[in-house]
């Protein structure tokens, strides 16, 4: 069985075998009433209940199918009812509202406004998803190999019993793009797994076979379970062969899956942990506002888009990657301004700086609390972040966690290096060695010191830039990391980039994997018993600095 | 139990002199130089601390309802006075304050809560001094205490209709439900109760599956995982009963609208969505998720338009840091509390806890939901009607359906 | 008493990761004896030290007390009630108690169990030796001042002060006069003379060749984790590795 | 890790006034005294007010326990708050069995969870006594089990602050699921009588508040007499030079292990005492800030004062009540800026105050350098 590498929209949308049935059903009618019209298709779709606005639906892409109608018009008025532009009740006037004018459906010319407009038909569930397919279906008549198509054909592949089949055999004909043909051709296989000829069938189920998904997998299990459907003998193997097949990819999709959500979450705890490792690890200051210092990265972000959004709009897709010298600056700015004043009197006194960074977070969160109200702030998602791909079988790759992983890299390179390839790093590992001995040879702590907190802060101001697209924005958004980066901290070993980088990786892996088993709340108990288990009996965390204490 | 003595002497604050917390006078009342002694309600919503974002609006809510009975002479004759405090999210001073308002204060009635934690915290401190606390907020039910005015719906009138309507034809047929919530109780009753309703109509324990997360919880990868394969497996249309709550619940659909589910996959029924949560959110990707209130901004009625014209110029006259055009239906229970508590002091002819109880039975009024709410003799809840409203691209809720009265309230679900 | 050397060491080696800061190391120190170990920072002094007093696992190599007890399947505690006294380099006193209730924590009787001496309440008796003690280091009318005001000098002496009052028969010295002025650093000469008693082994580690000189009876010279030379000090002064070790390569 | 033991350096021959303790110990006793006679008359101080008083002794005390470790034998635990719920959750078990073994109505988790009888843990909650033993025994297990596995791996300072945070994070997480038996989210609550007296009737308030008050007097007395005698100054040893004691003989394993313990005890009994004032417990009890505000009161109260940090619960927790009331927006840069104050320039608090103005005097007068 090849195995053809598709990138393809999530198919594991559900429709059961018996839902399969009654649509097949539902789309014979559209072809026998012969006298399709304009006029019928409105009315349909004006007495805004879901069996008749499917039957007019139906018809129409039909209709389109076999030339009889303009694909532009059908996509009008699916885009109006989708918009609630078209109004009309099931007796009295109907009108398509066009911006200010309102115009006749069918005819499009301008038509007079009636004394009390009609509110539109309401698209429940079931209608809606006619809606999806109507609107992707005559995209696809219009533009076969339009930018989105691969998108509108993925609404196909997941609505696949509700696409009259004519439709379908007109979209795979004008279809350029060969993989999209394919994907076509999958839909037409999912559709006629109910053929009366076994070899037509043995070829729909190898084609299925080649998409491994679960969806597929009880599709087909539903049909081997069905006596009569799996009685030819070369059905039968088939069957059993996709099945076998679909089985193995749902595993390494499933691996895949739960590798990269593991290294998702460890990437978020690493990118929390590493301005606290510089900051605590390195100069020993316990730093409780660490969580802070990620949410005014985050504030600083927002306010990078907001300020785009009025200046040049045109940028505004781009604001993560612009935001990332303001949010570094922001969060370095306010961690500079906490040590001058604060923690400079504190080195020789680490509980006191516990109490004291304690008492700063809550003058920061109270702040920006005053400053920018309490409510969620709203991100938009940049067209590169939106949504996600399908690698194989069900292991689904969306593009914003991807972004926080690829940016944790970005971030430790960037931590790396400073620390060990620039002087500022060589006198902060010699200042955090040992503080006197600094002194003496000429290094002026108090610069060095002032410096290497705020690239702590930096470092999380860029972590709050990364988790806007994953976690909410908000003044108390801080707390979620606090517990955990202090714990990846200290697990992996005081004084090292690389043991935060191990506990991160370790810690969050154990926690995806653990949390389908018992729950997430359990997985988070569990991982903290382990964490507190291991600094009982290796106080100094992984990677201890070997040598004489 | 001990009486409330309206002694003015001894009620003056600074007489009760003591070393610790002695001057509790409250600045925050402006003692308005009203002919009569004015009838003090008092609000224990928090305007800090993580609810502060949604809670804090019910306070003003309150002084705006007031303002609407004073300008009709007030209660009993007497100006209706407001006094407001800030238990800052912390259960503790939820009670303490609760406990202040009505010894110190000698409050008529109090006005809050919004975590059933919260109004638990405050349910002792009013039982021993037979105070009434109106509660605007839908809950878990399975309580009925005298002191406590129940505004809004319990489960079997709210979420029990919005389950039917999924399960019907035009609801998309659910057959198998995916019940995600918060670990606390209000979640776990709700799910309970759902159980119980579908193994009467016939479903079978694999037909469900349930998962809470921890308060606060954020990193839906996993589940929203989980949600997928359980959606893939046999058994008919599968849906997800949200019970999530506060920040869980942006970071939710944050996930699912990032691994490309839609309404039409899988639709969302999330029995704690408020237009505020949307707020953070581009919600043209989630059109078609459904939520189920006593009231959705939408309704039409001539009283909704009164009150959201009145709120909008509340806010815009005090300058309050919420957007004038946003209500959500815990400040439509809220307006009925206040309205509900005038009408039964007139009715009772005195402000007195028992007196006010008694004058409950048959009390009716007009809500702004459109429905004509009212309370009988069995028990202090309020019958209201029923929305289940579907989520449009304006971060806001069309109205999919609504029920055609507002149903007898049921304490105690049968199926918990 | 049994007739063994006070302290046997013998094939002891330890590493701090590829540092081998004790290399097979062997040494005898008999009762009534002054040892001095001298030898570049880095040689391994107070690691040994530390490997004595349980502080720090050796990798291999055994270390016997009165040539029986082996103090290395015990723990801190239990090594210091058996007898063995260590003066750290950098003086450590309890700052904030008393000098004279750091003298008094001193008085930690063997025979008692840890949980007899939280409760125990100080005889005349163990008062009387307190007392003797704060004469005897020269800090006679100082017991109520808190031991923190204390000079550097004053700090090393109340320090050595508490450990005599623990009676050791083993008693290590780490750079006892280090950082003292020069008449300090002949009090302390002297008080050290003064402990030699015919049951009782003294090990001090110092870098000041006059001090060693006055009261050392065998000196060890330590490079790089072994023993170089061993004997008295005028034949260590004449030895040329000596020299070459010290005066640098 | 010695270097983060923290260091209370003494300003030279100025001895942070210790003699305190004595006479407010007997204060307290006094008001307690007082609030029992006088709390049972109408007459007396208003219920609101003792019941204030009785919240902010329970802190006091809880304060004191912290300090006890944290100031003398330089353990800081940043999960203080956990044996504070043991004791609160112990109680609340026993006031819930007796209010359904009276009432017969059954507390809110048995009907959510459908149970007909208390769990099994609950049998013999219903006898105070049994109760009280537990109050004492249950934290000091706990409290012994960490305690011997951290101190023997001489786990100190800051780490072992993290560890005890992260332990009480995880029993919140484990107290808010539903089917511990402990009431879940919503905790236990709906207690009537406590040792057959109404919890409602203004005697029995004044009872509870008078108890606050001597639990918290016995407390200085008693532990201020424990830092002065020999075990108070291993103490001081332990957190000054752990490594110079072990050297002396001492098993320094157990001596923070008795300490810890003891103050285990003494949180719960506070948490014990807490309850039936506030009339619920819930898991915010064991809430990582909670527990980090007992730390806030004790350093600005004053570390190893024990008043200080008696004082520094009361004044800190009667102003957040006062402050949150008036002006509530306010309140957290008041407590920040205060933390700031103390930090930084009184190191040891409050009670400090006057060595604090010494040493400014002398630095102004171009005295020694920095302190």
């Amino acid at each position: 069985m090849s195995e053809r590498p598709r990138h393809r929209p999530p198919p594991w949308r559900q429709l059961a075998h018996a839902l399969l049935a009654l649509a097949a059903l539902l789309a014979a009618p559209a072809r026998a009433d012969e006298s399709y019209g304009r006029d019928a298709v409105v009315r349909h779709l004006c007495e805004a209940k879901s069996e008749p606005m499917a039957q007019a639906i139906g018809a129409l892409l039909t209709a389109v199918a076999a030339g009889r109608e303009e694909a532009a018009w059908g996509a009008r008025i699916v885009a109006a009812l989708d918009g609630k532009r078209l109004l009309c009740a099931p007796a009295g006037p109907r009108l398509l509202r066009d911006g200010a004018v309102l115009r006749d459906p069918v005819t499009g010319r301008e038509a007079v406004a009636p004394d009390r407009l009609p509110n539109a038909p309401f698209v429940n569930l079931r209608t809606r998803a006619w809606v999806e397919v109507a609107t992707a279906a005559l995209a696809l008549f219009a533009e076969p190999g339009g930018a989105a198509a691969s998108a509108q054909v993925a609404v196909l592949e997941k609505q696949y019993a509700i696409v009259p089949e004519t439709a379908l055999a007109a979209l795979v004909e004008r279809q350029p793009a060969p993989d999209l043909r394919d994907r076509l051709l999958l839909v037409r296989a999912l559709q006629s797994l109910e053929a009366p000829s076994a070899d037509a069938r043995v070829s729909a189920i190898a084609t299925i076979a080649g998409d491994p998904t679960a969806r597929n997998r009880t599709l087909l299990a539903a049909l081997a379970a069905r006596p009569d459907y799996a009685a030819d003998p070369a059905v039968r193997a088939a069957l059993d062969t996709a099945m076998a097949h679909i089985d193995t990819w749902l595993r390494v999709g499933e691996v895949g899956a739960v590798l990269f959500s593991g290294l998702s979450y460890a990437s978020i705890l690493f990118m929390a942990a590493l301005g606290l490792a510089v900051i605590f690890g390195l100069m020993g200051v316990i730093n409780l506002a660490q969580g802070e210092l990620i949410m005014i990265g985050a504030y600083a972000t927002w306010l990078v888009q907001e300020a785009l959004r009025a200046l040049a709009p045109a940028l505004l897709d781009w604001y993560l990657l612009l935001a990332v010298p303001v949010a570094f600056a922001a969060a370095a700015a306010v961690g500079m301004a906490m040590e001058a004043t604060v923690i400079r009197h504190l080195y020789r006194r680490p509980l006191m700086t516990l109490l004291a960074t304690w008492a700063i977070s809550l003058f920061l969160v109270n702040l920006v609390q005053v400053l920018f109200g309490t409510q969620n702030l709203e991100f938009v998602t940049p067209a590169f972040l939106a949504g996600g791909t399908r690698v194989v079988a069900d292991f689904m790759v969306t593009w914003n966690r991807l972004f926080a992983i690829a940016f944790a890299v970005g971030i430790l390179a960037l931590a790396l290096l400073v620390l060990h390839r620039t002087p500022l790093g060589l006198f902060v590992r010699a200042v955090t060695e040992n503080r006197d001995m600094a002194e003496c040879v000429g290094v002026s702590t108090r610069r060095i010191d002032l410096l290497s907190f705020g690239v702590g802060s930096g470092l999380a101001g860029l972590a709050g830039l990364a988790l806007t697209p994953i976690y909410n924005v908000n003044p108390t958004m801080g707390t979620n990391f606090i517990v955990d980066s202090f714990l990846v901290v200290v697990l992996g070993g005081v004084g090292n980039l690389a043991g935060t980088l191990i506990a991160a990786l370790g810690i969050g892996q154990i926690n995806i994997v653990i949390e389908p088993l018992y729950g997430a709340v359990a997985a988070k108990v569990i991982v903290l018993l382990m964490i507190i288990l291991f600094i009982q009996f290796r106080p100094e965390g992984i990677f201890s600095v070997k040598g004489r204490r | 139990m001990m009486r409330i003595t309206s002694a003015i002497g001894r009620r003056t604050l600074l007489k009760t002199a003591a070393a610790v917390g002695g001057a509790l006078s409250m600045p925050a009342i402006i003692r308005s130089a009203a002919a009569a002694e004015p009838v003090k309600i008092g609000c224990l919503f928090s305007s800090s601390g993580t609810m502060a974002n949604i809670e804090g609006r019910l306070s003003h809510v309150c002084r705006m309802a007031a303002q609407e009975i004073n300008a009709k002479g007030g209660v009993l004759g007497r100006p209706v006075e407001v006094t407001v405090t800030d238990p800052a999210s912390d259960w503790p001073l939820y009670a303490q304050l609760g406990r202040q308002l009505l010894l110190q204060e000698k409050v008529a009635s109090l006005f809050g809560c919004w975590t059933s934690v919260s109004r638990k915290s405050v349910l002792p401190v009013v039982e021993q001094n037979n105070g009434l606390l109106f509660y605007p907020l839908h809950f878990e039910g399975e309580e009925n205490s005298k002191n406590v005015v129940y505004l809004n719906s319990p489960p079997a009138s709210s979420v029990l209709p919005a389950l039917e309507y999924l399960m019907s034809d035009d609801g998309g047929k659910a057959k198998r439900f995916y019940m995600l919530g918060s670990d606390y109780v209000w979640p776990r009753t709700i799910n309970k109760i759902c159980k119980g309703y579908w193994t009467s109509k016939g479903f079978k324990e694999t037909s469900w599956r349930e998962q809470y997360v921890p308060f606060g919880f954020s990193n839906f990868q996993t589940i929203v995982n989980d949600i997928r394969k359980f959606a893939s497996e046999p058994g008919g249309q599968p849906i997800i009963v949200l019970t999530v709550v506060g920040d869980s619940i942006p970071a939710f659909f944050k996930e699912i609208i990032s691994q490309g589910i839609r309404a039409t996959d899988i639709p969302v029924l999330g029995l704690d969505v408020l237009e505020a949560d949307l707020e953070g959110l581009d919600t043209a990707p989630m059109v078609g998720h459904l939520n189920c209130w006593a009231y959705l901004q939408n309704a039409s009625s001539p009283h909704n338009d009164r009150f959201k014209a009145a709120w909008k110029s509340y806010v815009d006259t005090n300058r309050l840091p919420f957007r004038n055009n946003v209500v959500i239906d815990p400040m439509v229970s809220t307006y009925d509390g206040v309205h509900l508590w005038a009408a039964a002091c007139q009715k009772a002819g005195t402000t007195d806890t028992d007196a006010v109880r008694a004058a409950f039975a048959g009390l009716t009024f007009d809500c702004p939901s459109g429905y004509k709410i009212g309370m009988s003799a069995e028990n202090t809840y309020v019958s209201r009607g029923v929305f289940i409203g579907s989520v449009n691209d304006q971060q806001a809720f069309d109205i999919l359906w609504q029920s055609d009265g507002a149903p007898k309230p049921v304490p105690f679900s049968p199926y918990a | 008493m049994t007739d063994g050397p006070a302290l046997y060491v013998d094939g002891l080696s330890v590493r701090f990761g590829s540092l081998r800061a004790i290399d097979n190391l062997s040494l005898l120190v008999n009762r009534g004896e002054i040892r001095a170990i001298i030898g570049p920072n880095g040689a391994g002094k107070t690691t040994l030290l530390d490997i004595v007093t349980g502080k720090t696992r050796p990798d291999t190599g055994t270390v016997l007390l009165d040539g029986g007890l082996d103090l290395l399947a015990m723990s801190e505690p239990q090594i210091a009630l058996a007898g063995v006294g260590r003066k750290f380099q950098k003086p450590s006193v309890f700052e904030a108690l008393s000098v004279r209730d750091n003298l008094r924590l001193a008085l930690r009787a063997p025979g008692r169990s840890i949980f007899a001496e939280m409760g125990h309440r100080l005889g005349a008796a163990e008062e009387a030796r307190a007392e003797a003690m704060l004469e005897r280091i020269g800090m006679a009318g100082m017991g109520a001042r808190r031991a923190g005001v204390l000079s550097h000098g004053e700090k090393q002496w109340l320090e050595i002060g508490m450990l005599l009052l623990q009676e050791p028969r083993v008693l290590l010295l780490d750079e006892p006069v280090a950082g003292m002025s020069d008449s300090e650093t002949d009090r302390t000469a002297e008080l050290v003379l003064s402990l030699r008693a015919p049951d009782r082994a003294i090990v001090v580690i110092e870098h000041d060749m006059s001090f060693v000189e006055r009261i050392a009876d065998v000196v060890t010279v330590l490079h790089e984790g072994r023993t170089l030379v061993e004997g008295s000090m005028a034949r260590v002064q004449a030895d040329a590795r000596v020299r070459d070790v010290y005066l640098g390569r | 890790m010695n270097a983060l033991a923290p260091t209370i350096v003494r300003r030279r021959g100025f001895a942070v006034p210790q003699g305190l303790a004595g006479p407010v110990a007997a204060v307290l006793a006094a008001a307690a005294v007082a609030v029992v006679v006088a709390g049972r008359t109408d007459a007396g101080p208003s219920v609101y007010l003792m019941n204030l008083v009785g919240q902010a002794a329970v802190y006091g005390l809880l304060a004191v326990a912290l300090d006890l470790i944290w100031g003398y034998a330089g353990i800081l635990s940043l999960g203080h708050g956990l044996y504070f719920a043991i004791g609160g959750y112990l109680i609340a078990m026993h006031l819930v069995t007796v209010a359904f073994h009276t009432s017969g109505t059954p507390p809110d988790f048995m009907l959510f969870m459908g149970w007909t009888e208390l769990p099994v843990y609950y049998a013999g909650m219903d006898m105070l006594g049994y109760s009280a033993a537990l109050i004492l025994l249950l934290p000091a297990l706990v409290a012994f089990l960490f305690g011997l596995v951290s101190f023997r791996s001489r786990v100190t300072g800051v780490y072992f602050a993290i560890i005890t945070q992260a332990l009480v994070y995880v029993a919140m997480l484990l107290f808010f699921r539903n089917d511990t038996g402990f009431g879940g989210n919503n905790g236990m609550t709906g207690f009537t009588h406590i040792a057959g007296q109404p919890l409602s009737e203004r005697g029995t308030v004044a009872v509870l508040c008078a108890l606050s008050l001597l639990a918290a007097a016995a407390a200085l007395f008693g532990l201020d007499r424990l830092v002065r005698s020999r075990f108070g100054h291993m103490l001081v040893a332990v957190r000054d030079d752990e490594a110079r004691l072990r050297f002396l003989g001492y098993d320094t394993l157990w001596i923070k292990l008795a300490v810890w313990c003891l103050s285990a005890v003494l949180a719960a009994v506070a948490g014990a005492l807490y309850v039936p004032q506030v009339g619920i417990v819930n898991p915010r009890v064991l809430s990582p800030e909670l527990s980090l505000e007992i730390a806030v009161w004790v350093a600005i109260g004053g570390r190893g004062t024990l008043v200080g940090a008696f004082l520094g619960a009361v004044v800190i927790t009667t102003l957040k009540f006062l402050l949150t009331a008036w002006i509530p927006v306010l309140w957290p840069f008041v407590l920040s800026a205060l933390v700031l104050v103390v930090v930084i320039t009184l190191p040891n608090g409050f009670l400090d105050a006057g060595g604090a103005l010494a040493r400014l005097r002398r630095r102004a007068a171009g005295g020694e350098g920095r302190a």
